[in-house]
């Protein structure tokens, strides 16, 4: 969880430069997108249980697909459209694991990790409401 | 006493996003029969509970969880993360 | 198709900084792993295809799943334990897309694009053996 | 005439990547059984077509597609990229 603006290529630089016998990264990074007029967008989290949530279920990942690493990046604050939202990476030995840890995580991020989006644009705020789609994908797991 | 916190929406329709609670409840919802009763705001905030998700000290509950020993009880609408 | 050295990182930055309207970008890169005491990996191709082949399946990928970008890129010739063998990112309004995308162009990448491996260790040299896996996998799309 | 070219083993086998092909053959398995009775080394290459894969003119083809008009047919095992 960082305030802080980052660059998605730099962060895949220094988690490559950090493994050992991987053969397979997958990297995903979400992106502001200015859809509907938006102006920019206020994520807001709770900061007690943000971290222990995320890095409970990054280490859920990590033992459910054998990764040799993994990393998840969730901004909070005030973001304008094409600022990097999240990112997550994971490295494995085959490629179908590092596929599949990625998806895993957004899936979970999207629905279990405690943030929340309000879009802000020139006719007013409003809160995003979850989507059942997003519920239903952590059901595949 | 317990403390309770409100995120996004409940937050903004509550008016806080924390305030100690002096409370009998047994079980989370107990706990919301009583927050609604303190102010229009905590009632529209939690009048349809389909919409509001609960957490005890961090970790994701259901409305019929004891409250017996939890320090921080936490309201918020359905995650949008990611 | 590059016999240069290549960071996926820095590949990342730049697939990045050209996009416009995006919302979700996934990349996937493979690195050759010591397995079994592998030396080298010699990686042949076939140079009047495989431009042409891979720009097909990525024109092919970018209608399929309503690409903003996409990106392949191969090395070939000698590669040691460590290096990257190959890139592909995708960049899409929607999360679904992008890795749909990715996974999609390594199926076809496996398969169907005109490279052989060979790996060489202390013990001789060995061409690898496709797999009827990667076959069936391509028949997922 | 018909360029001819091979990669991996075949190429290996065969002991050259590339070879000018004068033929009669109307499509690609007659195109083989020709290539195979040039040398022991081609014989071994084709012996089994089952490991065998086909482009004509840098697209994939199957055994039985006509070499009418086609400049390059290319031999090759089922390929490992990625």
């Amino acid at each position: 969880m960082t305030p802080e603006a980052f660059e998605p290529g730099a962060v895949l630089t220094r988690f490559s430069a950090g493994l050992s016998g991987a053969g397979a990264v997958v990297s995903f990074s979400g992106v502001v997108r200015p859809d509907d007029g938006l102006t920019a967008l206020e994520i807001e989290h709770y900061p007690a249980m943000t971290e222990a949530a995320i890095r409970k279920h990054a280490d859920d990942a990590m033992a459910r697909f054998k990764l040799l690493d993994v990393l998840v990046i969730h901004r909070h604050g005030r973001l304008y459209p094409g600022d990097t939202i999240m990112m997550v990476a994971a490295a494995a030995a085959h490629r179908r694991a590092a596929f599949d840890a990625a998806d895993f995580l957004m899936d979970y991020l999207k629905s279990r990790a405690p943030f929340w989006k309000k879009e802000i644009s020139a006719t007013g705020e409003i809160w995003v409401v979850a989507k059942d789609e997003d519920e239903a994908a952590l059901r595949r797991w | 006493m317990v403390d309770v916190v409100y995120f996004a929406w409940l937050r903004e329709r509550i008016g806080t996003g924390r305030e100690a609670v002096e409370t009998e409840a047994r079980d989370v919802a107990g706990l919301v029969e009583e927050l609604k009763s303190r102010s229009e705001g905590h009632a529209y905030a939690l009048e349809d509970l389909g919409t509001v998700r609960v957490a005890l000290d961090q970790e994701l509950a259901e409305f019929d969880a004891p409250l017996d020993g939890v320090r921080e009880v936490a309201f918020f609408p359905p995650m949008t993360g990611g």
